[in-house]
């Protein structure tokens, strides 16, 4: 074990994926000599050379596209998109091609080995462009995986099961954490399962579940609660598509009561689906409305980015509220 | 910091490229001789046959289901009519083996590497032997063994991942290449420049294949591009560019030949323009009448790469009339009779709906595809193509597969 | 009034906004000469010009960056998206760019000119590409607005109103129905409101929403259902952003029971955000969990996509399920 | 159809454009005087002040900033440092009512173009006077009065933009023109490609102005592109370019000029590479040294743009040593004090938060900002920056508002 901050654990387990298979690459915008503007790739073209950790033209659609024909071929190609703000230019190769790719084969062909990582999230002063949070775009896209850790554990833990999974999965890295989430982690490799919840605690009066960064927040919103002597269970979903309906179900079964959030905005978001899930599974045991806590329905802001975002106390006011309805 | 070094001058001088024309490679003839000063490449007669036997039956292949298309046994076709010498005579440059990323209207080069007339079928009526297990519209060809990567849709995309798999295949270090095929319309898609300046940055070894067929549909070249076609873009990338007369299946499969050295054996990519015509409609859904004129089609009927190609087998003694009549006999009965049984073919297992999404079924699509079997048991009338299904009858299936 | 069907009332909507405005402005790919590989720009280069009226080169994000400049510059651009599967390469230029113009600038430049027409929807044999609808895509984005008309009738209504609306609209055209739905339309100019719900029939046992082609699935399954004397509230949403809550809300309020359903795969479509905020909205008056009735969480089939649709029969089943619940 | 009366040939050669390189047009040298057979553009001594200005001001502005940002006063900074003459040698040979279309380095443009220190400060700090709202991150200006869009991070976005925007213009008919700057990075995105190619489609009078300062944060230009620089893709087009020494005002001037009168009176579309370093790092985020040498850096460093033009401006003796000393410490005075007086301007009303999502605020975004508004009551103390706007407590704004 050792200390990594979330950079760390993300590098960490870069280097354990190329040092266990050469037919792992990556490649981004500035992620070669230089490590990435955040620094996870740090020392891995140093390491492995520049056919198999380099930097790319400034181009998303085509890093992807690139991506894409690598899997295809057999490569595991890990492409780094430099914001998730600028993965957009990329959505018709990852909606179109990526997502379809084994499906429209009829399984001849697949680009399973591909791992798309871009750092998202706000609160980084970093406005409408460095900031959005756009899980929710993709999660509506069945053959795409997306995941999302919490911490340097789970970051090392999941990406290395995203690197391995047989299908084509979406690393969002929540920024804001990057160094400022700090943990022990096992030098060693090691996966973490995709397409499972975790149960982070567990509480009887309501369940709040959440993702990423979001994760501090609701451990902060949850010791406020808990103090007013209200009994929280904690999920994080971790993996958004597909995503573990049965532990969140259970958990409202047992709660009655689900309070869900995420940075996005709320309309369209996915706590949108969840609770629609859930309000469907969980119905007669439901003792209040599924609350959502998220993003305004606006672009991302600047200087009012702590009004604009779902802090500690709105999602403490929301833990309030539903168990008080 | 700028490497360039370019020379220096002191008046405001613009340059448009114009006097950069790019030339056209051409060795056919149309009556089959060859251009004076042009030397056929060596193909050998068995080769050559092979060629043009491919080119024949993309022909048959296409004028028979067009009309079945026309007589609703199809719901849609593209035809490849016109352009069988670019896309047959650069396949068959290639090494078997190569990759090839193609667009949708190259089934000639699936035919030269001997995809059967049942493979053809079995895609084209989605019924249970295609190996795309009826999910895409006709046409959505894919072979595994065959190196062909399977159609998609969308224009351009696997442009650059062409560029990505032979990324891969220079890595794997066996002498592979990659060809993709686009047509003059999808270039002036982003993905387009996105493959060609990373292809040369990155040196991968693909051959980039652009049948500049005068139209996108209703479009026009002329209102596609400014330019004096594709071939002047390749040195905004600083890559190897030729121009092919695209009806010239010699000049193609020479200009393939060597571009595929360039590619493989020093990790040159490279741009080919082949120059041709869409004789057919743009797809059975298409009437040309609304945007160009008959006199314009029958310009470039006149220059049929099939029979330019038959007439130089012929003055070489390797083709004859009555071979001809054979083929073209043999062809349009096996396509019929192909056909015949491939519409027979029950739809695909009702069980593909799910599978292939993920390499393993998640549990909520489970969860969906149980719900949807208990739906059809309780109305199996409303479903004719699945109710009969092992899936809903619990009867176990009849499992036909072929090698992809 | 004269009888048109579907494209035609948009050939005409598209007519008369020319005719009223030398900026509106009808572009695409073979919209031209040709009128669209649909025939909906029939006769508008002939009528207007070239200048007014053009084909494209073929690249989408090229399209809407354009018509984005030229909506920003005050033009009228209404962009023609050959299909709704194809609108992914320009969703950078539409998610990051229209939806942000006005926000950004702090209200300096807009592009609320802006509209955007792509035909959707499956049900003509169209398989992956030619058979997506993406509406929930675009939902989760503010500063969009996104219409979907169910008739001729709406359609030039609503796509009039698109053009005049002061910011950018996303005019989804059921392309099922191009040719199957005939009506009577007003020859005039005439504007049907955007984020506006309506309700197309009363009932007190169970509400159906839906919107686009959807709607004659709907009432085919409401007839069977009211056969059966279930009294059925039928709801064309027409706009999906925003989208009128109140007007649903207040439907579920009396019924008690919602079904939503669309094309769009289940996971993330719009149905989820739907359900989700009835469900918080209307909580102490639901009888039943919401439904949804939607396409299957996999990309578009062909051979069975009756198996995957949700047509009329899954549509009444939902009814009768919510009914007995 | 082809329309290309292309030569024919009958050997397969490749041609990758080596042979074409693209000369760079230069008139001024290092010590302020004129290449030989350089003539220099007929600016004037106002118009030559109006532009050296701009420079000077654009350089102080960067250096005070870049500090005030290393003082922590200010999130995130970038210079223009290097890049003045390409910038604003640009700018100047626009009418001051053609629209400019920026990447994000070009503050230049908008200083020359009057944009006060107290405009630029508003927006840096995101205060109640930034005609952004305070939204966007520093350096994303933007100025309707001035013809300059609002800058958007997402890169080559604007670029189709330019020619969409300028396509209006053509059609509006009052002379105007767009220019559109942008790096030799972002000219790798897709946009690119779509926007010169329509732009030569449809003759539109834009012109595409990219910096070619050698990198992309840290991707050399030799990572970027394997051609010889960005202008050779304009052949592709069918398109004019030109390139230009971008550390020389003249040049660049008269380049633009010349473009201009193209873009205008004849439609034709206009690609400018200028050759330029940036001196300083990418951001205020960046450190250089990660990724090239300070000898690369010095060696730019005596190409100095605005020592170069201050020399010019000597030999006519339009400028002195006194003045020059003047103009700094005025500036250096301005900047300070207007930073101060910025920085203590309240934040935008909390209203900002939700108007201009919409021309008018849709009801769900109204209730959302009404529940936020109780909630910020109930925690006035979490809130510091709107727990006194008028929102919250009730009590009128003091709206202050500019022409932007
Ligand atoms: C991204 C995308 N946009 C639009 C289409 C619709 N479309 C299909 S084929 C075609 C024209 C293609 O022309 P070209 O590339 O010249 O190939 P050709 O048909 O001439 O062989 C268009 C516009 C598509 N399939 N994908
Ligand atoms: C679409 C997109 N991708 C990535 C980025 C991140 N990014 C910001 S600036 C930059 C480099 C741009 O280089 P260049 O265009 O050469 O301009 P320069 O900074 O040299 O002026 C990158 C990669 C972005 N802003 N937008
Ligand atoms: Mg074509
Ligand atoms: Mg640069």
């Amino acid at each position: 074990m050792a200390k990594m901050n979330m950079l760390q654990a993300i590098n960490n387990a870069l280097d354990t994926a190329m040092a266990a298979n050469e037919r792992v690459l990556c490649f981004g915008e500035d992620v070669g000599i230089f490590g990435g503007v955040f620094r996870a790739t740090s020392n891995l073209q140093q390491k492995y050379g520049k056919t198999r950790c380099f930097n790319t033209p400034l181009v998303e659609q085509g890093i992807i596209g690139f991506a894409n024909g690598l899997a295809a071929q057999g490569s595991v190609p890990v492409a780094e998109i430099q914001f998730a703000d600028y993965i957009f230019p990329a959505f018709d190769q990852i909606v179109n091609e990526t997502a379809k790719f084994r499906y429209r084969s009829g399984n001849l062909f697949d680009v399973g080995g591909l791992t798309i990582r871009a750092p998202y999230g706000g609160g980084i002063a970093g406005g409408l462009y460095h900031s959005q949070s756009p899980e929710a775009y993709f999660a509506h896209t069945p053959g795409l995986k997306v995941v999302v850790p919490r911490n340097p554990h789970q970051a090392k833990g999941l990406l290395l099961a995203a690197i391995h999974d047989p299908d084509p999965v979406l690393f969002f890295e929540p920024k804001r954490l990057y160094r400022a989430s700090v943990g022990e982690v096992p030098e060693e490799a090691y996966q973490l399962p995709l397409g499972e919840a975790e149960v982070l605690k567990e509480g009887t009066d309501v369940t709040i579940l959440g993702w990423g960064a979001q994760m501090e927040v609701i451990e902060h919103a949850v010791e406020m609660a808990e103090k007013d002597g209200i009994s929280c269970e904690v999920i994080d979903l971790r993996s958004i598509l597909p995503w573990d309906v049965d532990t969140v179900a259970e958990s409202v079964l047992k709660t009655g009561r689900l309070v869900i959030t995420h940075e996005a905005p709320l309309t369209g978001g996915f706590a949108g689906e969840i609770a629609a899930t859930i309000q469907e599974r969980c119905f007669l045991y439901l003792e209040s409305p599924i609350a959502r806590v998220a993003g305004m329905d606006t672009p991302f802001p600047l200087v009012l980015e702590k009004e604009h975002l779902p802090n500690l106390l709105k999602v403490y006011e929301a833990i309030c509220d539903s168990v008080e309805f | 910091m700028t490497t360039t070094k370019s020379k220096t001058v002191h008046s405001p001088i613009f340059t448009d490229g114009a006097e950069f024309r790019i030339s056209t490679f051409k060795l056919l003839k149309q009556d089959g001789s060859l251009y004076k000063g042009g030397k056929a490449p060596d193909l050998g007669k068995e080769k050559a046959l092979r060629i043009y036997r491919a080119m024949v039956t993309t022909r048959i292949l296409d004028e028979r289901m067009l009309a079945a298309q026309r007589q609703g046994r199809l719901s849609f076709y593209m035809q490849c009519t016109g352009e069988e010498a670019a896309v047959i005579g650069s396949a068959a440059a290639l090494g078997d083996s190569d990759m090839i990323m193609a667009q949708y209207r190259e089934q000639g080069a699936l035919a030269y590497r001997g995809f059967t007339i049942d493979e053809f079928m079995n895609q084209l009526f989605g019924n249970n032997k295609d190996y795309g297990k009826g999910r895409q519209m006709p046409v959505h060809y894919g072979s595994k063994k065959l190196h062909y990567m399977t159609i998609s849709s969308p224009l351009a995309t696997q442009i650059p991942q062409a560029t990505g798999y032979a990324y891969g295949q220079k890595l794997a270090g066996e002498g592979h290449c990659t060809l993709t095929y686009f047509g003059e319309g999808a270039a002036s898609e982003g993905d387009f420049h996105a493959a060609l300046n990373m292809a040369a940055v990155h040196r991968v070894p693909v051959i980039f294949f652009c049948r500049n067929n005068g139209y996108a549909i209703s479009t026009p070249a002329s209102e596609q591009f400014a330019a004096d076609g594709i071939a002047p873009r390749a040195y905004g990338y600083k890559m190897d560019v030729i121009r092919v007369d695209g009806n010239d299946v010699l000049a193609v499969y020479q200009a393939t030949e060597k571009a595929r050295r360039l590619a493989v054996e020093e990790n040159r990519p490279v741009l080919i323009e082949a120059m041709t015509y869409r004789l057919a409609a743009h797809s059975s859904s298409d009437d040309p009448s609304g945007y160009r004129s008959k006199d314009e089609e029958a310009i470039w009927r006149e220059k049929d790469p099939i029979l330019r190609t038959q007439h130089w087998l012929k003055s070489h003694g390797w083709w004859s009339d009555s071979e001809e009549k054979e083929l073209q006999e043999r062809l349009r009965r096996e396509v019929l009779e192909t056909m015949k049984q491939a519409q027979k073919r029950p739809a695909p297992a009702l069980e593909t709906l799910i599978t292939d999404v993920y390499k393993e079924v998640p549990p909520a699509l489970n969860a969906q595809f149980e719900k949807l079997k208990a739906h059809i048991r309780r109305h199996p009338d409303a479903y004719p193509k699945s109710a009969n299904d092992p899936a809903i009858t619990g009867k176990p299936a009849s499992t036909q597969k072929g090698e992809a």
